[in-house]
């Protein structure tokens, strides 16, 4: 995995293995804080955040981290990364960590950033290991977005909370319930452009 | 337990339908002896196990009665000439199975005379079990019932299952058909003559003949011809289809459970069709083999539907004329009855020891719809006497699921139908049954 | 307090279920309850992996990290703790009893990334729960997840045999159908509050 | 044995760098996190009593639904000019938690919502200023929730009826406390409301 | 066995070959949903007699929505269109009959739509949908238009009648302000009964008249579209639980007979819980079924914050239909006695 180029890079993260659409990793953030844009931009900033620190960190120390105590290590990287973010997080941006401290924290659980040190990082140079980091969670970071969006606009009528319509189309679609159609909708929605306009087969089914 | 004689509570299984009897049809019409057929068709395999060995060479002349083929094996029996006449080809034939089987085809020669040497036995009481056995497999006699089961072999239990009851079924549940209930009617004696050599074969000392009671008349008449033999019993049954299985026949009248999987003999009985035990009369009494039996011809298909004493090898064709011929909207031929029976291509094939009927639908009574969704109705669950599950059953199969029907106890289904009847969305489970049987048997090899 | 217990036990188990209202534990749901061996497998693993570490976690939170003020080291430490506990369980359950290991030790490895398996503590940290109104809580989360797995296995098997549009076959319509049942389970909402 | 110590020091090393970093942050982020709960806080109050000059203070505990409660006085050139409380009422899913404040009539000044978990885009309604405006002024015995028109009263929000009665509720009881502590012959029998 | 006809016999008069049975039953799935529907028609009548021309917009914009959205759904998916076998109908129907008559015409649109689009039609169409569509349809609508869907209007009984005075449902009074009120509203005991029975009440449009839904409900008894095992289940538990813990005065003083004429009990257990598709198919399993819906509704409608218990209870036994169908598969014939032998 040398001389990845980092259009590919990007081209992966965002489309191709797209963390939450295509690999169907870490979903419960996708569905847990995207009642509105801006919950589902921050908590994607935070992942984006972590993803390309933890990346970055690995890859530095990859071949100082011993082999047998490898997966240990990445995890420890990661919960020091997520603590730094929660700890940030909690003194600068009251308002927001009420509402989402609890999914902040469990940013440590999600197989996405694991596999991606595990996968990319250990085995790569520090700038593509940070650039890949990077993407994945901006890939992370615009799904969240996307799925906000059409919570938002049909749940409450706005957007980042600026009211758009001056009704609330569909108030279900704030609640866990139009978390859960809102994915489903949206999944079937792009494997259905996949499929017809470029060939592909449809989501898997993950992990976490 | 009820008594014999309630006229209300009649035993019976849980589980069931009433499709409509439609046997008043034939049911008062008196047997007639259908013509000697100019051709008749003998096949081979007209039974459960090894087809029968041909013995005849082309033009070569033979008797009614004489032996023509002879058993394969032990699950095998002979086959019979049933008309006098010439041998005029061996070779593949149509058969009412749906496919072409080798049959001995004989061209009569009109004078229809019984093979010499028959023996008349008016002292058989003393003959011993094996020798009685020996004149059943000898004279061809198989399951009349339709199952076509060589006879000799249910009367061999091996030594662990000991056989304390046998059961003659006079249920004829199918719709439609008459031919046991004309034979009851009409040959009571010989019943139950039959019921008494089979009960010496087996060393048994309890006989039943359950009977539904839709047909009183017949369940007077057995009940008188049986009277000098307390132990006979004549059972009346509720009116339910299919309480002619023998699993069911056995819980309406001994109240036992055949276990899944199982035989009649694991509960200790053996079940023979009535006319069976007819047969087995006339073998070891007029030492006359399989060679004719009852078939009726009905339906709305046909003229005048009729009961017929019939040859085995006449083809359905002659019997149809016989009956008056097809009506203009005749569209469909069923060997057998409605529910188990087997639609045939041709009215060439013959009637064979297992035709118990020929049923004539017009295309009024067609039912050309095709199949939809299961909507999960349950009448499906409520009506399988064997208590499946035919819904879940048929969707597995619809999807290829085969291993899955089977956990749901596929192999338990002995394709009665009855689910198939019920099911407002007219799916075909027994076919689809059928299927996944044999793809799970390929499987296996 | 038992009424308090009693009461964390049924709202985390039906009306605040993890699955259905807080939207955790998805990627497992979603990956093992395509056949129920696996989703019953998963249940019985997880309530037992789920209710010890919560009991260590408690254990460690009040008596090391509160009187040291190392709570802003919860992360770090109840992460360890679960996977510490997991590995140990793995290793214990191949010496002890190989044959539950060969049923359930998949399912451990599982365990150790799952989101509610770290919530639980940290709710119990940030709620200052005592020892049986954690346990109640782990217990609870535990069987209300397992009633998530085991419902819909059930349903899946069944979905299987469906004709679902090619688009929303497998995951699209998994997560179709937890939202109807989601919405089913709003019925709960409002009965206790906590 | 070599490279069990390999991998002890290996897991040591970043174990030290994580805590260094962790440390770090810990130690810069917390006070400023502390600061900023207390500026929160303070703001919260002050909010709630604009007028007053001096810091408010705290005068005292008090509980309700089995928590823990306080209640602040706030002055102006030493002179009381409002009482403030924390409060709380049982809603639909969750305890709603709120900041109120009287006069010194004892007519609500203000009403701040602190937390709640109710549901959103229903419950959540109450947060909105069109239903919590309707307190402002009203005394205790006015205090009461109406299912239909009503100036005089507090008007439920329809579909989220339970979640207005918690908060009417949760003032109400805050406002019965510091017109005990604080108030002249103002009723505060609750028997006199239909509760 | 679909053997094709052998050539050199060459078939005679165009006989039909199949595998038997040869004869089926009359009944089809049409005949079967346009009789449900057709046992709604009573509970129809009452409630457009009650609610006048706003709740016969209201049917007919759901029903029509209901069939086109089955229609349009089959012909974007490819599939046979279906939208006529009356099922369509029946869940438009529904859906109808379980929203106010204070709702714009937008809503019972929605449900129909979600009912027929998400919940059906997505899971694979009739005979696959795992919950009952026209109660996600309404469950759907209320969590999203919660304003609407739960202001009542009084009956009027009269069909021109356009602006109506809301009130509170019978239910939602013994909530809110207990028995002495709701008996306060209806003036006697007498009168509260007969209102109940009669359909005189505020509520969901067909809900309201339990004489018109037990006649629907006969006649479907008769023709043996429903059975006994969930309508009867269903309704005992909610009696005797309501009874036992539904009073103020201690256990055994609840008023068990409100609670069972009013809300939507009736309809729900009769028409709703005894949805083939969504309910169990083995009779003990049916038990089970009617028996948890029923103590679901008790302990929604005792306990929980929203008045009205069926709707959630049946959408919540939908979730446990496979399951209950699983776990209580019938004891095939002869199982046990194999058992036995075996051992
Ligand atoms: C492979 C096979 C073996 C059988 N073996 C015996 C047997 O040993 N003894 C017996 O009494 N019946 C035996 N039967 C006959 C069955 O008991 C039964 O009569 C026959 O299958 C037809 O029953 P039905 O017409 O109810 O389907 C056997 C049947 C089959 C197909
Ligand atoms: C669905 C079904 C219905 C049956 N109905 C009858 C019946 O009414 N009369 C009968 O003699 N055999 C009936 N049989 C066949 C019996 O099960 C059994 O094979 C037969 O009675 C055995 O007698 P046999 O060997 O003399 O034919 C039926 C079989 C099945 C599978
Ligand atoms: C899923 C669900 C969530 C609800 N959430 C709330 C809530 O947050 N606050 C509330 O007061 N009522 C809530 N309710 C209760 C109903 O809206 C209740 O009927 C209503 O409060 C009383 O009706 P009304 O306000 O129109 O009189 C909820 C009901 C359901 C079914
Ligand atoms: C007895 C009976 C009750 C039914 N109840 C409902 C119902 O409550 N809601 C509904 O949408 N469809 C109902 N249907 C229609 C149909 O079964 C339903 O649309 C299926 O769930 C669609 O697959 C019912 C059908 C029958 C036969
Ligand atoms: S052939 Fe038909 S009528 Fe005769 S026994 Fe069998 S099922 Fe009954
Ligand atoms: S055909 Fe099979 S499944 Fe159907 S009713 Fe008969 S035994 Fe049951
Ligand atoms: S198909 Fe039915 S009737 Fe034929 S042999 Fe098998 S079980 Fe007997
Ligand atoms: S009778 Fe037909 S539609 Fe009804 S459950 Fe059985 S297979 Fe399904
Ligand atoms: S993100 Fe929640 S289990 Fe994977």
């Amino acid at each position: 995995m040398t001389n990845v180029s980092y259009g590919t890079i990007f081209k992966n993260g965002i489309f191709g293995e797209n963390p939450v659409f295509r690999l169907a990793l870490s979903l419960c953030p996708a569905v847990a804080v995207t009642s509105g844009v801006k919950n589902g931009f921050l908590m994607g900033v935070a992942v984006l955040f972590v993803m390309t620190m933890v990346n970055a960190t690995v890859s530095l120390i990859r071949n100082f981290i011993h082999p047998k105590v490898r997966i240990p290590s990445y995890m420890f990287i990661i919960a020091t990364w997520v603590t730094v973010t929660d700890l940030v997080m909690a003194a600068y941006s009251r308002a927001v960590y009420k509402d989402m401290g609890l999914y902040i924290m469990l940013i440590v659980a999600f197989a996405i950033v694991l596999s991606r040190a595990e996968v990319f990082a250990s085995k790569n140079t520090f700038w593509p290991s940070v650039a890949d980091g990077f993407a994945m969670g901006l890939g992370f970071l615009l799904a969240l977005v996307l799925i906000g969006v059409f919570r938002e606009l049909l749940g409450k009528g706005s957007l980042w909370g600026h009211a758009i319509l001056d009704s609330k189309p569909l108030l279900i679609m704030i609640l866990p319930t139009g978390g859960f159609f809102a994915m489903g909708l949206l999944m079937g929605m792009l494997n259905w452009i996949d499929r017809k306009f470029f060939g592909g087969t449809g989501a898997s089914s993950g992990g976490h | 337990m009820q008594t014999t004689g309630s006229v209300k509570a009649y035993t019976t299984f849980s589980g069931g339908i009433h499709p409509a009897e439609n046997k008043e049809l034939t049911s008062r019409k008196p047997t007639v002896t259908a013509a000697t057929p100019a051709r008749a068709i003998i096949p081979v395999s007209q039974h459960i196990g090894a087809p029968s060995k041909p013995l005849v060479t082309i033009g070569q002349e033979v008797k009614k009665g004489e032996k023509i083929g002879e058993s394969a094996g032990f699950v095998s029996v002979p086959v019979h000439a049933s008309i006098s006449g010439k041998v005029s080809a061996i070779g593949a034939f149509p058969h009412p199975f749906g496919t072409n089987i080798q049959s001995i085809v004989i061209e009569s020669d009109g004078k229809d005379e019984w093979v010499p040497g028959l023996v008349e036995r008016p002292d058989y009481g003393k003959l011993s079990a094996e020798e009685l056995k020996t004149i059943v497999q000898e004279a061809g006699i198989v399951g009349l019932g339709g199952a076509t089961f060589p006879t000799h072999v249910k009367l061999s239990p091996p030594k662990e299952k000991p056989v304390d009851v046998v059961i003659l079924n006079g249920a004829e549940c199918e719709p439609y058909l008459t031919s046991d209930h004309r034979l009851m009617l009409e040959r009571p004696i010989d019943i139950v003559e039959g019921m008494k050599i089979l009960m010496k074969v087996l060393g048994v000392k309890k006989g039943y003949i359950g009977i539904e009671s839709n047909k009183p008349d017949a369940i007077e008449v057995m009940k008188k011809a049986a009277a000098g033999s307390p132990e006979i019993v004549v059972w009346p049954m509720k009116v339910k289809y299919p309480q002619g299985a023998e699993k069911m026949l056995i819980k309406a009248t001994v109240n036992r459970t055949v276990p899944a999987g199982g035989l009649p003999m694991d509960v200790g009985v053996v079940v023979q069709n009535v006319g069976t035990a007819a047969a087995i009369y006339g073998a070891v009494r007029h030492g006359r083999p399989l060679v004719e039996r009852y078939v009726t011809v009905t339906g709305r298909g046909v003229r005048e539907p009729k009961n017929f004493l019939a040859r085995i090898g006449t083809p359905f064709s002659q019997l149809i004329e016989e009956a008056g011929g097809l009506t203009e909207g005749a569209a469909k031929v069923i060997s057998g009855g409605p529910m188990m029976g087997v639609s045939q291509f041709t009215l060439d094939v013959p009637v064979i020891k297992g035709t118990s009927g020929i049923l004539v639908l017009p295309k009024t009574e067609v039912s050309v719809r095709s199949y939809g969704p299961c909507i999960r109705c349950a009448r499906c669950v409520d009506a399988c006497p064997m208590k499946l599950q035919p819904s879940m059953i048929g969707l597995f199969i619809e999807k290829g699921h085969y291993e899955d029907a089977k956990d749901y106890n596929l192999m338990d289904c002995f394709e009665c139908g009855s689910c198939t009847f019920v099911c407002p969305s007219n799916r075909p489970m027994v076919q689809w049954v059928k299927k996944a049987k044999k793809e799970l048997a390929k499987k296996k090899n | 307090m038992w009424e308090k217990v009693f009461t964390i036990f049924i709202a985390s188990a039906l009306i605040n279920n993890f699955v259905f209202a807080r939207y955790l534990g998805l990627c497992i749901f979603f990956g093992v309850t395509k056949r129920m061996e696996t989703a019953v497998g998963m249940s019985v693993t997880f309530t037992m992996v789920m209710v010890i570490s919560a009991v260590l976690s408690w254990f460690i939170y009040m008596y090391v990290m509160v009187p040291y003020s190392l709570g802003f080291l919860k992360i770090v430490i109840f992460i360890g703790i679960v996977a510490a506990f997991v590995q140990a369980a793995d290793t214990m359950m191949k010496k002890i009893a190989p044959t539950l290991y060969y049923k359930l030790g998949i399912y451990l490895a599982l365990i150790v990334t799952n989101c509610i398996i770290l919530a639980v503590p940290l709710i119990n940290a940030d709620e200052h729960y005592g020892l049986f109104e954690s346990i109640a809580l782990a217990l609870g989360s535990g069987a209300g997840f397992s009633l998530a797995l085991i419902i819909m296995a059930s349903i899946r098997e069944r979905l299987d045999l469906a004709d679902v549009p090619k688009s929303f076959q497998g995951l699209p319509i998994a997560f179709v159908l937890t939202g109807l049942i989601a919405l089913a389970f709003l019925g709960f909402s409002g009965m206790i509050t906590l | 044995m070599k490279e069990m110590l390999r991998i002890t020091i290996s897991l040591v090393v970043i174990f030290i760098a994580a805590a260094g970093i962790m440390g770090m942050v810990y130690k810069t982020t917390s006070p400023v996190k502390f600061k900023a709960e207390k500026k929160e806080k303070e703001e919260a109050l002050k909010g709630m009593a604009p007028e007053a000059t001096e810091p408010i203070t705290k005068a005292g505990d008090w509980s309700n639904h089995g928590k823990n409660y306080e209640y602040f006085r706030a002055t102006a050139s030493g002179k009381s000019i409002a009482y403030i409380a924390t409060t709380a009422g049982k809603g639909y899913s969750s305890y709603i938690k709120m900041l109120i404040s009287v006069d010194t009539d004892m007519r609500v000044k203000g009403i701040k919502i602190l937390g709640h978990g109710e549901t959103p885009g229903l419950g959540d309604q109450i947060e909105e200023a069109p239903f919590l405006d309707q307190f402002k002024g009203k005394t205790f015995t006015q205090l009461v929730l109406i299912k239909g028109e009503t100036k005089e009263n507090i008007q439920a929000i329809s579909g989220a009826t339970i979640s207005c009665r918690a908060v009417t509720n949760g003032v109400r009881d805050g406002v019965q406390l510091l017109a005990e502590k604080y108030g002249s012959g103002v009723t505060t029998s609750v028997s006199e409301v239909q509760k | 066995m679909e053997a094709s006809p052998k050539k050199e016999q060459p078939a005679q008069p165009n006989l039909i070959v199949s595998v038997g049975p040869h004869v089926r039953t009359e009944e089809s799935v049409q005949a079967i949903m346009w009789s449900v529907s057709g046992a709604l028609l009573p509970a129809t009548l009452m409630a457009v007699y009650y609610f006048g021309m706003r709740a016969l917009s209201i049917i007919l914009v759901s029903i029509v929505t209901a069939i086109i959205s089955e229609a349009v759904t089959q012909k974007i998916l490819k599939k046979p269109v279906t939208a006529s076998d009356g099922s369509a109908f029946l869940t438009g129907l529904l859906v109808a009959l379980n929203v106010p008559s204070s709702v714009s015409l937008y809503i019972p649109a929605v449900g129909s739509f979600v009912a027929i689009v998400i919940t059906k039609q997505l899971f694979g169409g009739l005979g696959y949908n795992i919950f009952n569509p026209a109660l996600i349809g309404r469950a759907f609508v209320l969590i999203s238009f919660p304003k609407q869907m739960t202001t009542y209007f009084e009956p009027v009984a009269s069909i021109m009648s356009a602006d109506a005075k809301t009130t509170a449902t019978p239910l939602g009074i013994l909530k809110e302000d207990g028995l002495a009120r709701l008996l306060e509203v209806f003036h006697t005991k007498s009168a509260l009964y007969g209102d109940l029975f009669w359909g005189n009440r505020a509520g969901s449009l067909g809900e309201t008249s339990v004489a018109a839904l037990l006649l629907g409900a006969a006649f479907l008894m008769i023709k043996r579209y429903i059975t006994w095992h969930i309508p009867v289940t269903f309704i005992a538990t909610v009696g005797a639980l309501t009874w036992i813990f539904g009073g103020k005065a201690g256990l055994f003083t609840g008023e068990a007979l409100i609670h069972l004429m009013s809300g939507g009990l009736i309809m729900g257990a009769f028409f709703m819980a005894t949805d083939y598709v969504t309910g169990p198919s083995i009779r003990s399993a049916q038990i089970v079924f009617g028996v948890g819906a029923g103590a679901l509704t008790a302990l929604i409608r005792l306990k929980g914050g929203y008045p009205e218990g069926v709707m959630f209870a049946i959408l919540l036994m939908n979730c446990f239909a496979p399951l209950l169908d699983r776990r209580m598969r019938s004891r095939v014939f002869g199982k046990a006695e194999a058992k036995e032998i075996r051992k």
